[in-house]
């Protein structure tokens, strides 16, 4: 263990913002991949029961 | 409609595989990552010389690794399309790329944010930003030429050649900035440079570890969508409905198994 | 060969489209030192840069007149059909292009280079590395104009899709000129370059007939 | 001579044929009906190798054409909807130009005459964008009439052009097929070349059409060509 307290760990040697800065802007951008890629996923399968849908309807 | 099968049959099977895959990628990349950000930021000693602000490199250097790598998998699922005219591999091609950008992207915003304190400057035309922002280039240069062609089949052809020409270069280019940056007497300070600790070392491998887990994973989801929106009008996504209640959550069913699959890859 | 001929005949009864590239390398190179200022060894130690970014941005501007008219009036699709290969007729294609644009621009570079007061050593090897450069625009741009022909944006994608590629030419072509300007032997820079030429005259008409193909499907 | 077989062709999502068979002899004219958008120019063009066939298989002399390269090629006539004429350059220049991108040995006598068969004596120097419509498509077809190209692929060819030019183009297509050509032909007039050349009907679509009495037979989803003599 390298930090003393969390506090400690928070300020990291005083290079806190840059940092943070890095960690933080990585996670977001993972996060906000994971959710495009689920919207994506549902997206994909609720035009494709449209598609069925209508073809359902559209041929006797 | 007896010839959708011909080709169709490899995405078909291959997003059932992709289904039951996926789930195993992504856990081992939250595992990973929880293990190397320990390793990375609890445990590693701050370094000597630049202190806490090098920790960036558990993120910077295997992000830039990903990307890079990532890129030369478009570039070997290109190859595989053109030579055997698959259709599952432009489908992969474009399910990488996004992620291939975004890790790019993060090895520039952190390399940014690691440069400041280190060098002074947000950016500083060091010969690895340089080639990782050109990669970054070819990756938009990728996206926008799919994003404006309409025919996908078109888009997969042209975005193989597009890859392969991108792969092809990528030596060159890396090279040429290398012979640029040392003729101009850039900036020479590496990140992760030879003098590394064991535990140092041992967090970056983790932590690329993970990235590209989260890679497949997120690559393997993608094109199981790009699957289904692509191959809407066939009859097994028909039958993949019927066989899933309406509303159950995404990426929790292992999918089902193109029955009619005669090639799984 | 027909379709040497044929591209250069072409461009002879149509001048003015040659013209408007010669201008617009002219009027680019022209605007650096309106917005810089006008001191001499300032003006000299960016002059490789901006005559090769310029003449880069020129070869750029110029590609459309490879394939666009050839793709509207369906004489690419003969091209296609010809029985033989179209990676040759690519080439000869790009042969003409350059007699029409990178032939010019490099024989206008040397008047150009005399605005940025540039020494007779730089601007000989000005030109020989403009001679070998500009092949490699036109080679690595007809790639990107055959993958969007008939797309909507289609210029400004090209531009997207062949500038990265265009870096090391760029890098070894005005590191000649600059290594000159500082004293120093340019023939390193100039061999890379000629290698890179001929690597790029190789491949690049392949990988652009596949293109064409690709666009014609 | 030209057969094909299993054919399949998709536009985006849209399956424009498949399962297509036929097979045209020496001799023979297939003539590719249908409506707008059922996929006349995309057979075509799949039959010249400019786009590739989801399925199936073109034969030429009982050799896949994927197998043949420029052998084909060198047999091979495409005309398309854009007649490949150049404004800039006269119609004499338009038409030799075409020949040697096909690779036909022309001399400035062969392109007068072929200019001469199609009408536009006197109007070889005429540059391309003083031309008609009628007298471009005048020039794309005088290529026809240069070389010994055994198979024609032609697509709409009396688009723009007069009665009389169009008879003319009838009677060549008849000795074409007199000595042993080929030639697929898509149209929406009925082009009835004087015998012994056998004619063949394809109409594209017809599941959608409505089927005009009169006309050749007609084969739902274009499952196979009918064959009917002439005369």
């Amino acid at each position: 263990m390298n930090w003393s307290s969390f506090s400690d760990f928070l300020a990291m040697g005083g290079y806190a913002f840059f940092v943070w800065m890095s960690y933080g802007v990585t996670a977001l951008l993972v996060v906000a991949e994971v959710a495009w890629v689920v919207r994506q996923r549902r997206q994909s399968l609720a035009r494709a029961r449209i598609q069925r849908n209508i073809r359902e309807w559209s041929s006797p | 409609m007896a010839i959708h099968w011909f080709k169709y049959a490899s995405p078909a099977s291959f997003y059932g595989l992709a289904g039951r895959l996926a789930p195993w990628f992504a856990a081992a990349a939250a595992v990973a990552t929880l293990v190397g950000l320990y390793i990375g930021l609890v445990l590693a000693p701050t370094d000597f010389q630049q202190g806490d602000s090098y920790r960036i490199i558990y993120i910077h250097v295997p992000a830039a690794w990903i990307g890079m790598f990532t890129y030369l998998v478009m570039a070997g699922w290109a190859a595989a399309g053109v030579v055997f005219n698959t259709r599952l591999s432009g489908m992969m091609v474009q399910a990488l790329a996004p992620t291939g950008a975004m890790f790019t992207f993060v090895a520039l915003w952190t390399g940014a944010f690691w440069g400041r304190p280190t060098w002074g400057a947000y950016w500083v035309w060091d010969a690895r930003l340089t080639s990782t922002l050109i990669l970054f280039f070819l990756y938009i240069g990728y996206i926008a030429l799919r994003a404006s062609i309409d025919d996908p089949r078109r888009a997969d052809r042209a975005g193989a050649v597009l890859t392969l020409v991108g792969v092809v270069n990528i030596p060159i280019i890396y090279f040429s900035v290398k012979w640029w940056n040392t003729l101009h007497q850039g900036a020479s300070v590496k990140p992760g440079s030879s003098s590394m600790a064991t535990v140092m070392l041992a967090g970056m491998l983790v932590m690329a570890f993970a990235a590209w887990m989260y890679t497949i994973a997120v690559s393997l989801v993608r094109v199981r969508a790009i699957i289904v929106e692509r191959e809407q009008h066939s009859a097994w996504v028909g039958e993949l409905l019927d066989a899933r209640a309406p509303d159950d959550a995404p990426g929790t069913s292992g999918g089902v198994a193109g029955s009619k699959g005669e090639k799984a890859r | 060969m027909a379709v040497l001929r044929r591209d250069l005949l072409l461009t002879l009864r149509r001048p003015a489209e040659l013209m408007t590239t010669l201008f617009f390398f002219v009027i680019v190179v022209s605007l650096f030192p309106l917005g810089i200022g006008p001191q001499p060894e300032l003006l000299r130690e960016i002059a490789p840069g901006v005559l090769w970014v310029a003449a880069l941005l020129a070869s750029l501007l110029a590609l459309p007149r490879l394939f666009a008219a050839d793709h509207a009036d369906g004489t690419l699709e003969q091209l296609a059909l010809a029985p033989q290969p179209l990676s040759l007729s690519v080439f000869a294609k790009l042969v003409a292009h350059w007699l029409t644009t990178g032939l010019p621009l490099t024989l206008l570079a040397p008047l150009i280079a005399l605005q940025f007061d540039l020494p007779a050593s730089a601007t000989g090897v000005l030109v020989v590395s403009l001679a070998l450069g500009t092949p490699i625009f036109g080679a690595i741009g007809a790639v990107g104009a055959a993958l969007t022909l008939g797309l909507r944006g289609g210029g400004v994608l090209t531009a997207v899709l062949v500038l990265p590629l265009y870096i090391p030419a760029l890098i070894f072509g005005a590191g000649a000129v600059e290594a000159t300007l500082g004293g120093l032997e340019a023939s390193g820079h100039l061999s890379l370059l000629a290698a890179l030429t001929v690597f790029t005259l190789a491949f690049a008409p392949w990988a652009a007939a596949a293109a064409v193909r690709i666009s014609l499907d | 001579m030209l057969e094909v077989s299993a054919l399949a062709a998709a536009r985006g999502d849209r399956v424009l044929f498949a399962g297509l068979d036929f097979s045209v002899p020496a001799g023979g004219l297939l003539q590719v009906t249908g409506r707008n958008g059922t996929g006349k120019t995309t057979l075509l063009r799949v039959l010249a190798r400019l786009v590739r066939p989801d399925a199936g298989e073109v034969r030429w002399n009982n050799t896949s054409v994927a197998d043949l390269g420029d052998e084909f090629f060198a047999e091979l006539c495409y005309l398309g909807h854009a007649p490949a004429i150049k404004d800039d350059l006269t119609a004499r220049e338009n038409l030799a130009f075409s020949a040697g991108i096909a690779g036909v040995a022309a001399d400035a006598a062969a392109i007068d005459a072929a200019l001469a068969e199609v009408g536009l004596t006197g109007r070889e120097m005429l540059p391309g964008r003083v031309l008609s419509q009628g007298q471009r498509r005048r020039v794309a077809l005088a290529q026809l009439y240069l070389g010994q190209r055994r198979l024609w692929l032609l697509d709409e060819p009396l688009a723009a052009l007069d009665s009389e030019a169009s008879a003319a183009f009838v009677e060549r297509l008849g000795a074409h097929l007199h000595a042993g050509g080929v030639a697929v032909v898509s149209t929406h007039h009925e082009i009835v070349p004087p015998p012994p050349a056998t004619r063949h009907a394809l109409r594209l679509g017809a599941g959608q059409a409505p089927a005009k009495p009169g006309s050749d037979t007609d084969f739902p989803g274009g499952r196979a060509a009918g064959s009917q003599r002439n005369g």
